[in-house]
């Protein structure tokens, strides 16, 4: 199997099924643990020996009528499909589920979630907010040790300092390749589709870090080699897929229609953390802490005092050269939503261009996207 | 030069034979029903009938609307959006705002003096904000689309439709209409709503005159007239505008057309 | 129990009185934040969940919180053109009303029902119950570059309540770490001996408030602790720590006592007691509440007056010797910071020692913080309970959400089964 | 008293028809009657009232009490009271299949789902919040739009072997959607079963809501098309009660209701109007 195949089979077994999860955990009789997008201190988990297995939605694979009778229609899908997941037992072979702040909606699936599952353990993790409060660091650092107890009470398995560092590496290789990734598409993006390049993100949200590394080690080196040649297509900039994430469907509607994607949000919750250092004689829990705290990049899930958006969105756009900004939201989003009100208010006052539309984890009909972005072509390179 | 420009909708369809890309030869129109290449092949073949001319004659297809892709003779395919605001442009030369109001959904856009869209935006899914509401609400009321208009133009007081949700507001008029409220009343009702929704798209690409409406509802006075009152200005109007989306695919077409010989020879 | 069989024909009236008290401190309220600027005070937004508005008391800065302003524009029909404003600017449909309106308010040029309202001098992001918050405040940042000073707090995870200690201790320290702050935009010293004196009064007004709120205990209950409440939690929010907040309470509760004595309540009758779940439909108040008066219900408990704080738990209690401690308490406890288990179970409990017949669950579309769960909360009861409980949708501000016919039909439904299980026939 | 029997009449003035049902004094049903309630309310539910006495051939004097239900029930002037379509479809569902005890009516406006006892009284009931409303009136509209008939809507969707799925939960999008699936080169019957089977699912959701017990009866003017109950029937893995009176359940019940009504209150002085 090449890489993508590797990474395609993870993905299209993470809608439903978990197969490779339940084989995972047969072979090395370790437990797993679920989370809820957008960030998730994977290395923690890892340390104790659980397999992080990124919970994302069914992407339309099933019907959601049991959900549909535990919460509202206005409700975003991904929340609606991991429940209904949790009801028909598909998760399962999850020990623990874990959720952060990062909504009203997420927070509230949380405690009903707990309320409808026996075996699994379902935690919530306070991600700080106040990045300027001298407690924040500590308070995360507390926070780590209470999941830690968690995972540890479910897992059976006590943090231990050392192999916790040795996790954080693997994960900032991981972070180094996936960004090494996002560069060449910012660069030559004819060379490797947006939705291979997807593939591999989602897939390292699946996948033992173990087995990830090096076939993403390949994909990348094997990436770098095609040559490829430029079509006439705009260069956008997506933003607002950080959580429910788009289904493939549309992002090849989307790159059809005339559009390099050359920096996005998908996934950014496992991208975000960059390189977290360690220098020699530095605790690493509290090194993972201020690596969330202090980082400068923004979220839409988070506030951060200090920090512009607005200023952070424009540079995006110039560094990448794009011709326009794509605000890709999912539908009922609400910080989605009010993200792409204060971005779009910048970016007029630039006249960059942008455009906005909706999604649906679980649609299967993307013809009012690609109408929408084919307009968005069609307006920049029409004359 | 003779190109042809298709407009299959959602609802309706529509087909414009253009000569060297200023003269309307022949236009045809009809619903699109579900079998959409079926509904292109006799529109484009009626136009030619209309016109004396045979498909032999076409130099170029240009393909707009929803079924764009269901008619594979086509050398070229653009979105409604473009090819509305090109129509619009070609019809009256002065257009900053053009607004191109279907049966699902309605979109505005702004452009430059060639007609290019420089912003635009379509209604929000969520909301009764295309031609379709009023569709269905001639269809409860048991007027045909066509006495619509006119009747709702007879209105002396409209009730206000709060709703914005598309099912919700569909509630509200039968409910209306179970309370024997005027019917005119609740017909102009339904068109203000509309407008409404539609008023809050254009505002947000920026309103600058001469706007133009193009599509379906420009043979709706009563929308027209509601939405002129709303804007406090006069819309561009011509029985043309309907056929707005096929006009600039035909236009774009022959712009092609022009820059393809021009490289050829 | 007795019905009220007395003899004198007592008018409802006599016992209505705290509503308008109400009024008046709310209009004094209104009077005093519209007139700030001149007076050269500072405004600081806050939200109503979980504020620290003792706080501001001892910075003389004046609080506006934009969901009562935005209720109060609703309540009198002015939140349309504020919400079509806000939809200009971008703000989707889907997106919280009192975040529309509240962005539409501090727009230049922007007159509400309510007047015109001042711009803030600080926005005090007390992150508590709801994440909107933060996005509301990053906006209102954005457009009147106001500073934000951030009070995060932690979500009561644990399904017992209970609260790690590391919670309190981040919530206090911020709130300390926030004095210096305050005395850089107020120009104000802090206050040590003031703080707790507003703490004191405050702890004074939470006591008498849940005596109020308990009185619904009783049958017949003597007020609507829905309908009738959603006034006498004003004070609690708007006025804490000070006098007339306790003399207000004290009223009230007065009333109450006496409209229990004399058998008068807000109803003809008491046919059916009802616990509510859900922020209530304010543009269509009355007509709202008229669907179920006219079957002669009464509320006897509910959460939504619970946003001001929950003090008919015991969560929390004001501490002036423990000012900023039991303030953080105050802030981790509010409703909606509270993990869906442990309201379903208040919920429950509500239903049990108020001795109610059913729950009403209303589910506006623009408050995922309450709503999201809520058919969950359905479940529950009436699966696993086997109470009667009615799920309506509409909005809280905005009327586009609400069709009274489809309204009633449910509500009409609902109290048809409700004859039926107390054994009386139809409707 | 004379010898003549008498008669109780249910009218259910729903949004799209006006139904009447008129049983004895045993509760046994004697006949029905059905049109399009149109644009007068008042005029429908009286042509109904009208018809439905004329096919029986019973006088209006022989009518002991009336009631009304269905959304226009506030209009209809001639009744004595009105009771809510829940309650009616309940009852009538009830007296149709005694052993039902979860009930589905699919109307024109809404679809709700009820839990009923024994007795065929209401327990617990669900009604669909807008986003999800899977109604009749959207079949009837995607018919319109494609121009077929509603029998060759249900028709040709049983002849569809690779439904489409339609994945929007709201009726407006989903109308788009079907339209894209057909854009995109999709068979027609599969379009059609795509909408029914996710007009399906939603309303097994709202099943779930009240908790789905056998026997489930399938009421209201959806229960008269064929590729709706199938639907339901594959998804749900069991049989559903359906028969040509479903349609005017909401009418018998309350037809039903306006007898219990009348023997509590005889005596007492009410008569018909
Ligand atoms: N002859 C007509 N009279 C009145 N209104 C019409 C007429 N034809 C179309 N409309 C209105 O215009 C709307 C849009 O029609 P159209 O532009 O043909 O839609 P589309 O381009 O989506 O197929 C319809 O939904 C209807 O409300
Ligand atoms: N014979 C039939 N075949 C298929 N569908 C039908 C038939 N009769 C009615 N319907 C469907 O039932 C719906 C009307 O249901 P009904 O229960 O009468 O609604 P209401 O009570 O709101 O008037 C129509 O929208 C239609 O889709
Ligand atoms: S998609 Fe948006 S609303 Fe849904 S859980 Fe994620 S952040 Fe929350
Ligand atoms: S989401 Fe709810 S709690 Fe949050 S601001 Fe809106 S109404 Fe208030
Ligand atoms: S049902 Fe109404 S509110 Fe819901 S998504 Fe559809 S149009 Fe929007």
């Amino acid at each position: 199997m090449t890489p993508e195949e590797t990474f395609s089979k993870y993905v299209e077994d993470s809608y439903t099924t978990f197969q490779t999860v339940k084989e995972w955990k047969q072979a090395s009789g370790r437990p797993a643990v679920g989370y809820f997008p957008v960030y998730f201190p994977s290395e923690l988990a890892h340390a104790m020996g659980f397999l992080p297995v990124g919970l994302l939605g069914a992407s339309g694979k099933i019907p959601l009528d049991r959900a549909t009778a535990h919460t509202q229609s206005f409700v975003c899908s991904i929340s609606r499909s991991v429940f209904q997941l949790v009801l028909q037992g598909n998760l399962d072979a999850m020990e623990a589920i874990v959720f952060s702040n990062i909504c009203d909606v997420a927070r509230n699936l949380s405690g009903i979630t707990q309320r409808n599952v026996q075996r699994t353990r379902i935690e919530y993790l306070h991600l700080p907010i106040n990045n300027t409060s001298q407690t924040a660091v500590p308070y995360l650092r507390s926070e780590y040790e209470r999941l830690a107890n968690t995972l540890f009470e479910v897992g059976g398995v006590r943090l231990d300092t050392e192999k916790l560092r040795e996790s954080v590496e693997l994960y900032n290789r991981k972070r180094a390749l996936e960004a090494e990734l996002g560069m060449l598409r910012g660069s030559r993006p004819w060379a490797l589709s947006y939705s291979s390049y997807y593939s591999t993100l989602r897939a390292g949200t699946l996948m033992p870090i173990e087995s990830y590394l090096p076939l993403l080690e390949r994909f990348v080196e094997e990436a770098k080699q095609v040559e490829g040649k430029a079509m006439d297509k705009i260069r956008v900039v997506v933003l607002g897929t950080f959580c429910e994430q788009p289904p493939l469907g549309i992002l090849k509607a989307m790159e059809d229609a005339g559009c390099y994607i050359v920096q996005d949000e998908g996934l950014v919750g496992e991208r975000w953390l960059g390189r977290i250092p360690l220098p020699q004689g530095k605790d690493p829990l509290t090194a993972l802490a201020e690596g969330y705290v202090s980082n400068p990049n923004v979220l839409t899930v988070r506030y951060h005092p200090g920090l512009d958006k607005q200023q952070r969105i424009l540079e995006k756009a110039r560094e990448q050269k794009a011709e326009g900004v794509v605000f890709l939201t999912p539908k009922f989003c609400e910080p989605a939503l009010y993200d792409y009100v204060i971005g779009k208010s910048a970016l007029d006052k630039e006249k960059i261009p942008y455009l906005h539309i909706e999604y649906e984890e679980s649609a299967s009909s993307f013809e009012h996207a690609r109408t929408m972005v084919e307009t968005f072509a069609e307006s920049i390179l029409f004359d | 030069m003779i190109t042809a420009g298709l407009d299959i909708g959602t609802r309706n369809s529509r087909a414009i034979l253009l000569e060297d890309g200023t003269k309307i030869l022949a236009k045809a129109r009809s619903p699109t029903g579900y079998d959409m290449t079926k509904v292109a092949q006799e529109l484009l073949a009626s136009a030619l009938a209309s016109a004396g001319l045979t498909r032999a004659d076409i130099d170029y297809v240009a393909v707009t609307g929803f079924g764009r892709y269901r008619y594979e003779e086509r050398d070229l395919s653009v979105t409604e959006i473009t090819a509305a605001a090109r129509g619009a442009k070609f019809l009256f030369p002065r257009t900053t705002c053009v607004l191109d109001v279907g049966a699902g959904n309605a979109r505005a856009s702004k452009v430059d003096e060639k007609g290019k869209i420089v912003k635009f935006r379509s209604t929000e899914k969520c909301a009764a904000g295309g031609g379709g509401f009023l569709e269905k609400i001639a269809f409860y009321s048991q007027v045909g689309l066509e006495s619509l208009g006119p009747l709702a133009l007879t209105s002396k007081n409209p009730v206000a439709i709060s709703t914005v949700c598309s099912v919700l507001a569909e509630s509200e008029v039968i409910n209306l209409i179970t309370q024997e409220v005027p019917l005119e009343d609740i017909l102009m009702g339904a068109n203000q709503s509309v407008v409404g929704r539609v008023y809050l798209t254009l505002k947000q690409v920026g309103i600058n005159p001469e706007v133009t409406l193009t599509g379906g509802l420009v043979e709706n006075p009563a929308f027209v007239k509601a939405f002129e009152t709303k804007l406090g200005s006069k819309l561009n109007s011509s029985p043309d505008l309907y056929y707005a989306a096929a006009l600039g695919a035909a236009y774009l077409g022959h712009r092609r057309l022009l820059k393809r010989k021009g490289v050829g020879a | 129990m007795a019905e009220a069989a007395s003899s004198a024909p007592l008018s409802f009236d006599n016992f209505d009185k705290a509503k308008r008290m109400q009024g008046e401190l709310t209009k004094r309220y209104f009077q005093r934040l519209l007139t700030a600027k001149e007076q050269g005070r500072k405004v600081g937004y806050a939200f109503v969940m979980a504020n620290p508005i003792e706080l501001f008391n001892v910075f003389d800065i004046v609080p506006l919180y934009p969901e009562i302003t935005s209720l109060n524009i609703s309540y009198r029909g002015g939140a349309p053109p504020l919400i079509s404003l806000s939809e200009e600017m971008g703000y989707s449909t889907d997106a919280c009303g009192y975040v529309k309106m509240g962005v539409a308010s501090v727009t230049e040029g922007t007159s509400t029902s309510i007047g015109v309202l001042p711009k803030p001098d600080v926005l005090l992001l007390t992150f508590s119950g709801c994440q909107i918050y933060i996005h509301w405040w990053e906006q209102l940042h954005y457009q009147t570059g106001a500073e934000v000073l951030v009070v995060d707090v932690p979500y009561v995870r644990e399904r017992d309540g209970k609260v790690p200690s590391h919670d309190v201790k981040y919530v206090a320290s911020q709130l300390e770490e926030s004095i210096p702050q305050l005395e850089r935009v107020s120009g104000k010293k802090f206050r040590e001996e003031e703080f707790r004196e507003t703490m004191r009064l405050s702890a004074e007004a939470w006591d008498l408030w849940r005596k109020c709120i308990e009185m619904g205990k009783l049958t017949p209950c003597p007020m609507d602790a829905y309908f009738e409440a959603i006034y006498y939690m004003a004070p609690i929010t708007i006025a804490r720590g000070t006098q007339e907040c306790v003399d207000f309470y004290r009223f009230l509760l007065d009333e109450l006592n006496a409209r229990a004595e004399h058998g008068v309540g807000p109803t003809k009758k008491e046919e059916y007691r009802l616990v509510y779940e859900g922020v209530p439909n304010y543009p269509f108040f009355k007509n709202f509440w008229g669907l179920f008066r006219e079957h002669n219900a009464r509320g006897v408990a509910a959460t939504y007056p619970k946003v001001a704080g929950m003090i008919d738990t015991d969560s929390f209690r004001i501490n002036p010797d423990r000012p900023f401690e039991s303030l953080a308490e105050y802030m981790i406890h509010a409703y909606c910071n509270w993990n869906m288990p442990m309201r379903t179970d208040l919920i429950e409990k509500y239903v049990r020692d108020y001795r109610a017949d059913g729950v009403v669950i209303h589910s506006i579309k623009s408050c995922r913080s309450f709503s999201m769960g809520q058919g969950d909360i359905r479940e529950h009861l009436a699966k696993d309970l086997d109470i009667p409980t009615l799920l309506i949708e509409s909005d809280h501000v905005d009327p586009r959400y609400y069709s009274e016919a489809q309204t009633r039909n449910r509500v009409d439904a609902f109290f048809e089964t409700l004859a039926l299980r107390k054994g009386g026939g139809g409707n | 008293m004379q010898a003549l029997r008498t008669y109780f009449a249910g009218i259910d003035a729903g949004s799209t028809y006006t139904k009447g049902a008129l049983v004895d004094d045993r509760g046994a049903l004697v006949e029905t009657t059905v049109d399009m309630t149109g644009i007068n309310i008042v005029t429908a539910t009286k042509k109904a009232y009208a018809q439905l006495l004329e096919k029986a051939g019973v006088s209006e004097g022989q009518v002991a009490y009336v009631i009304g239900t269905g959304y226009g029930r506030y209009r209809i002037t001639f009744g004595n009271t009105q009771v809510t379509e829940i309650s009616c479809h309940a009852k009538g569902a009830h007296a149709l299949f005694p052993g039902t005890r979860t009930v589905l009516d699919m109307g024109g406006q809404d679809t709700k789902a009820i839990r009923v006892n024994d007795r065929g009284e209401v327990v617990d009931f669900c009604m669909n919040d807008k986003c999800a409303a899977g109604t009749g009136r959207f079949i009837e509209g995607s018919a319109r739009v494609l121009g077929l008939s509603l029998k060759q809507v249900g028709t040709l969707s049983m002849n569809s072997s690779n439904p489409v799925k339609v994945s929007s939960t709201c009726a407006v999008f989903a109308e788009t959607e079907t339209q894209e699936q057909l854009a995109w080169g999709n068979k027609l019957e599969d379009v059609l079963y795509g909408i029914h089977v996710s007009i399906a699912t939603r309303s097994i959701g709202l099943l779930r809501r009240v908790g789905i017990d056998p026997e489930i009866t399938f009421t209201g003017g959806v229960s008269q098309n064929p590729g709706m109950i199938r639907c339901l029937e594959e998804q749900l893995g069991q049989k559903l009660n359906t028969s040509p009176l479903t349609n005017f359940c909401g009418a018998l019940g309350a037809a039903l209701f306006a007898r219990e009504k009348y023997e509590n209150t005889t005596g007492t002085g009410r008569s018909a109007a």
